[in-house]
């Protein structure tokens, strides 16, 4: 199917976020180096951003989102700040989750992230309840929910993906097909090489598409959200893309062919759609020196906003369990 | 007041906040069109009052249903969901446990689970341990969750309506045995507190704390004792989290002595908090040991009379406390 | 695909096997009128007597079947002792399970049904353990797993074929489609209509059967455990059929539609195979009526040895749970 | 008698059953190949010595992978699965607890279920409450499985061993923080029975009593005392059940005091039932009140200070044996 034309300005917005992203990411590779600065482990969609770009934008600012533990991109394409991101990470009380969350469950409901989990395919179900309240409450809205290649395993995912289905529950399910689950490729754990077609097994659409392509994605994501949208029910995109860096950043991917790794730093998704838009004439060296700095310059002052943060003290760990503390 | 059974008390609970407030709707297996066509079933009759929209029955898909339960409550809903027999909540225990309980925690206090999750118990209808296994010590032992379990008509009424509009996740047990028994339930909407125990019967001798269908257990052994001239305190608990601490403290402290009753098996079970509790906190008070009447380490049989051999029982609540005060 | 022909035999082995079951089953319809004679829930599978026998005697003697909360007919089927059955329903120690289980959990180890679990969807993943233990030591073996229409909706299910078709198992998934899960149709709790598409979802075969037809069964059943037993993994088979009687004996189906039941009755798998044979000349008047007979004695038979048996002595409850009791 | 890591002591223990008997097999995440490379993990390597037939990775399907245990255990052979982290054990625990740990009572003692499930807990490592939440208390609760929990590479490799050739369920926890840790470790193939805990110190003034990583706490806090001239046994349970009561109780009825320290929650945690079984079998010879040394009832936190905090101390150790002393 031919792409819907895609607006410059949006176009140009589908590339900042991605290098934004990129830059945040890059940023805290670097960071690992700094001994004692990131507790707990960092884990990264380097190469993997044009899906949550995609998807993201696709969205309307009511519509839920629901991550996992390779999170940073799609809570920053939805617009999470990120001093507040880059603060929860190094475990800062002006953190998202005032510390207590850490890197691996960033939730940011300003953007309506509701629930991150590092449970492997705990998102699903949870985002079927997300998107029964849209549909009870007729908000209009749709969750979309991002889970790995490796949570297709989950029965949770069955459970929701059969549940959203019979309900016609406004729902995305996006799987990052990452080609990893760990250590482990997609034919050491998942019996069918072609994830979306679980979509027939659930009578939704099941759709795959080039993860590594923002276009693609943004275009496959409009339609399949207007199909969610519009009460015909969830739908299932497999977004094909590459986990650039290893499961987490300790992970020195030995595991790995370096020549899959290099294919695929050739279809890294920022680079093609910097070129794209500057061969077609849609952004100017100069404009994209001027993204490249802005991004920059903002996880510079994400990264400088955490440092100065106080850690929260320790005592504070008692709170936040309760909503009504004279019950706890 | 009116008398009716305790399911008819849960079902006024569920009608009562289902008018009263449209963000609560129900969902489990069978909550909608059942099996059963008994009117002291907790959800019977609801579907023709609130129609499909609200009362959802699911798939058999425990893990589902309780992520369903935290998706919709953080976007504002109050749901009430059904898990329809307790050893079922280990398919659910990941939701409730690491979501449920911990996804506030995680967001720094910016989100709340308003939740209600059902929970069918029962040891004695011949079903064997995987219908039959009581796993409260599973959820007191998990932060983030409260828990409630009643042993009146009275009490479920007034719980319920209190879980369903806690603003945290709250887990309710409801004995099945105790779904036909009947007592006064006041009219309109009135309120349990969670983490208030009840006091049901004052004495000097031993403190007798229970929880649910034990209560009576615990009754029948105390009322054995009366020839005697033993006479008891008998906590009904209602609320195992948070705990009524002050309540049992001070009649640990009155009493010297500490019977815990419960139809879990014992090691670990919640009964071992409370007397842990007694030991740590109300020692110089006590003067005997602390006795708990529970059910053994074995799943629980099918055979008639094992599963009677399995549950606790009134002679066995009366040896206990015996055995508390000579020591 | 035309059935292979079956030797008359065969043909008499299968109505016989179905006669015995449902005699079994009726009279236990009839001692639930006895109050206090059998404790628990008593859960029947009247009408669906073809699923079993088709697809047990298509298995052999070393194969393992698992089996659900609505055990009777495979197990008999299979070849267990229905004195030892019906005492373990009576809860008597003479009883497959010396009274431990009751009726929802009914196991024979003897006859190489080891597993059953009256938790909804518990079978699969534990066949995918025994099918594996069959593959590691190259029994020849294959695995057969009875679950419902309801239990396809859990996560384990899923879990279970996703592994089993990924390892290659010897394992046969069989989807007792009944029509009811409790009082829930699968329009209500199944997404799809059509439970054998499943398969492809997990790249195995998923056939659909009338599972009303004892002959389509076995057939099916016999090319599905060779496909299993060659090596080339799981297959998946939904035999369409017929609760007749309520979820347990104490529904009264008051939700069901009388036409539908009135429906099947005529489709009935036991009077339908009985009609065939004598119209097809394979069995006559007189041969029926002894299998009849038979059955029936055979019923009492154990009836009778089951009401003779004692109950276990209530402290015997404490053993059994550890293989080394020195170690409890 | 070699030096070793614990991690290396539990890749010798596989090995070696492993080599021995070709019934044994390895299924979990990751457990042939790794995203680890470091010769500190448990299953580092066997999958090169092993082959694929043997060392099986899985897919991220913790209902399976238990399941696949209780299956092949009960055709005779001896799976030895790994749960990555403890709190996804709530998503095997259908299977650990209804399955693994009833089937065997439920066919009347005439199945065995001679699994193994290895899962790894540990609080300390930033990585926040979703993978840190030590659960044992929910397993010890569970009847028909056993659970152990090494606190040195000797007893790593020896109850490993042990769990392997049982013939019952056990479930084994390690703690990741101790993989690293170093001790001496016997050649060849030696049991530690499972149900025999180990004095570790002997003293007069109190019992403390702790597993796993937790124990080095109690260690640093009992040391912390010795300028005050308190003594403690100490006691490593090594086995969580069947637990060593003769061993608990006869220290605790030579001390008159208990101190119980673990690294879970302390509501309904596994030192509730500690602290249980002395205040009833123990009374007459307790002298203070018992103690728990417990993580408070939160999760896990992120942050480095904040999850400092949840950790049970040396201090609060020493502050606890005081406290049971002075009472
Ligand atoms: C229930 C559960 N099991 C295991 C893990 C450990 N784990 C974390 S990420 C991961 C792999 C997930 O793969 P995939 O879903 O493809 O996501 P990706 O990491 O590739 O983004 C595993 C096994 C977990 N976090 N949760
Ligand atoms: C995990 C679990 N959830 C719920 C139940 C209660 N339950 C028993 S049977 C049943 C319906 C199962 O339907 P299906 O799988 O179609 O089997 P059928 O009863 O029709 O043979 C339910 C919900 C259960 N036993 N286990
Ligand atoms: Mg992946
Ligand atoms: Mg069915």
């Amino acid at each position: 199917m031919a792409l819907q034309p895609i607006p410059a300005d949006m176009q140009q917005h589908l590339l900042a976020q991605m290098v934004l992203i990129r830059r945040f990411e890059e940023k805290i590779i670097n960071l690992c180096q700094k001994e004692g600065c990131l507790p707990g482990m960092q884990i990264l969609a380097v190469g993997q951003e044009a899906v949550a770009v995609g998807i993201v934008a696709a969205l309307e600012p009511n519509d839920i989102i629901v991550s996992n533990h390779r999170s940073h991109g799609h809570l920053l394409a939805r617009g999470a700040n990120p001093d507040a991101l880059m603060a929860e990470i190094m475990g800062k009380v002006s953190g998202v989750g005032h510390g207590k969350a850490g890197t691996l469950h960033l939730s940011v409901p300003e953007v309506n992230a509701l629930m991150t989990s590092t449970v492997v395919g705990a998102g699903p179900p949870m985002a079927a309840g997300a998107a029964f309240a849209q549909q009870y409450c007729a908000t209009g809205g749709v969750t979309a929910v991002f889970f790995g290649d490796g949570a297709a395993a989950e029965g949770s995912v069955h459970e929701a993906m059969n549940l959203a289905s019979l309900w016609k529950l406004p729902l995305l399910f996006v799987c990052e097909n990452n080609c990893w689950a760990g250590a482990q490729k997609p034919s050491q754990h998942c019996s069918t090489q072609d994830i979306s077609k679980r979509g027939e097994a659930y009578d939704m659409p099941g759709v795959r598409v080039d993860g590594n392509d923002v276009e693609q994605v943004y275009d496959l994501a409009r339609r399949m959200i207007a199909h969610c949208r519009s009460g015909q029910g969830p739908a299932l995109i497999e977004a094909k893309t590459y986990r650039m860096r290893g499961h987490g950043e300790k992970d020195r991917q030995h595991y790995v062919d370096k020549s899959e790794i290099e294919y695929w730093a050739k279809l890294c998704p920022v680079a093609r759609y910097r070129q794209k838009l500057l061969s077609g004439g849609v952004i100017s060296e100069t404009q994209l020196l001027k993204m490249e700095r802005q991004a920059i310059e903002r996880v510079e002052a994400a990264v400088a906003f955490a440092e100065k943060s106080a850690y929260p003290p320790p005592e504070s760990a008692l709170s936040d369990v309760w909503t009504a503390p004279e019950n706890a | 007041m009116a008398e009716m059974s305790m399911g008819q008390a849960l079902n006024t609970a569920l009608t009562l906040a289902m008018q009263g407030d449209d963000r609560v709707f129900l969902a489990g297996e069978g909550v909608g069109v059942s099996i059963h066509q008994d009117p002291n079933m907790p959800t019977h009759g609801l579907l023709e009052k609130f129609g499909p929209q609200r009362i959802k029955d699911t798939p058999v898909s425990e893990a589902a249903i309780a992520g369903l339960a935290v998706g919709a409550s953080v976007m504002g809903l109050r749901p009430v969901v059904e898990i329809m027999f307790f050893p079922f909540i280990t398919l659910a225990s990941d939701m409730l446990v690491n979501h449920a309980g911990k996804l506030r925690y995680l967001s720094g206090g910016k989100s709340s689970f308003p939740l209600t999750v059902r929970v069918k118990a029962g040891i004695g209808f011949g079903a064997g341990c995987q219908h039959s296994h009581n796993l409260e010590a599973w959820i007191a032992h998990s932060p983030g969750l409260k828990l409630v379990w009643p042993s009146t008509p009275h009490d479920a009424k007034g719980l319920l309506l209190s879980a369903i509009f806690d603003p945290d996740p709250v887990i309710m047990v409801e004995d099945m045995m105790l779904y036909w028994m009947k007592g006064e339930v006041p009219e309109g909407d009135y309120r349990i507190p969670i983490g208030q125990a009840r006091l049901v019967a004052e004495g000097t001798d031993c403190t007798v704390v229970a929880y649910g269908a034990a209560l009576y257990t615990a009754l029948k052994g105390v009322k054995a004792l009366a020839a005697e001239g033993i006479t008891c305190d008998i906590i009904d608990l209602r609320s195992l989290v948070p705990l009524d601490k002050a309540c049992l403290l001070s009649s640990v402290r009155k009493t010297g002595r500490l019977v815990v009753v419960h139809e879990a098996n014992r090691f670990c079970g919640y009964g071992a908090e409370l007397a842990a509790i007694a030991a740590e906190e109300a020692f110089r008070d006590l003067k005997g040991p602390i006795q708990r009447v529970a059910a053994p380490q074995i799943p629980v049989p099918g055979s008639p009379p094992q599963e009677q051999f399995y549950k606790p029982s009134a002679e066995s609540v009366a040896a206990a406390i015996r055995a508390a005060i000579r020591g």
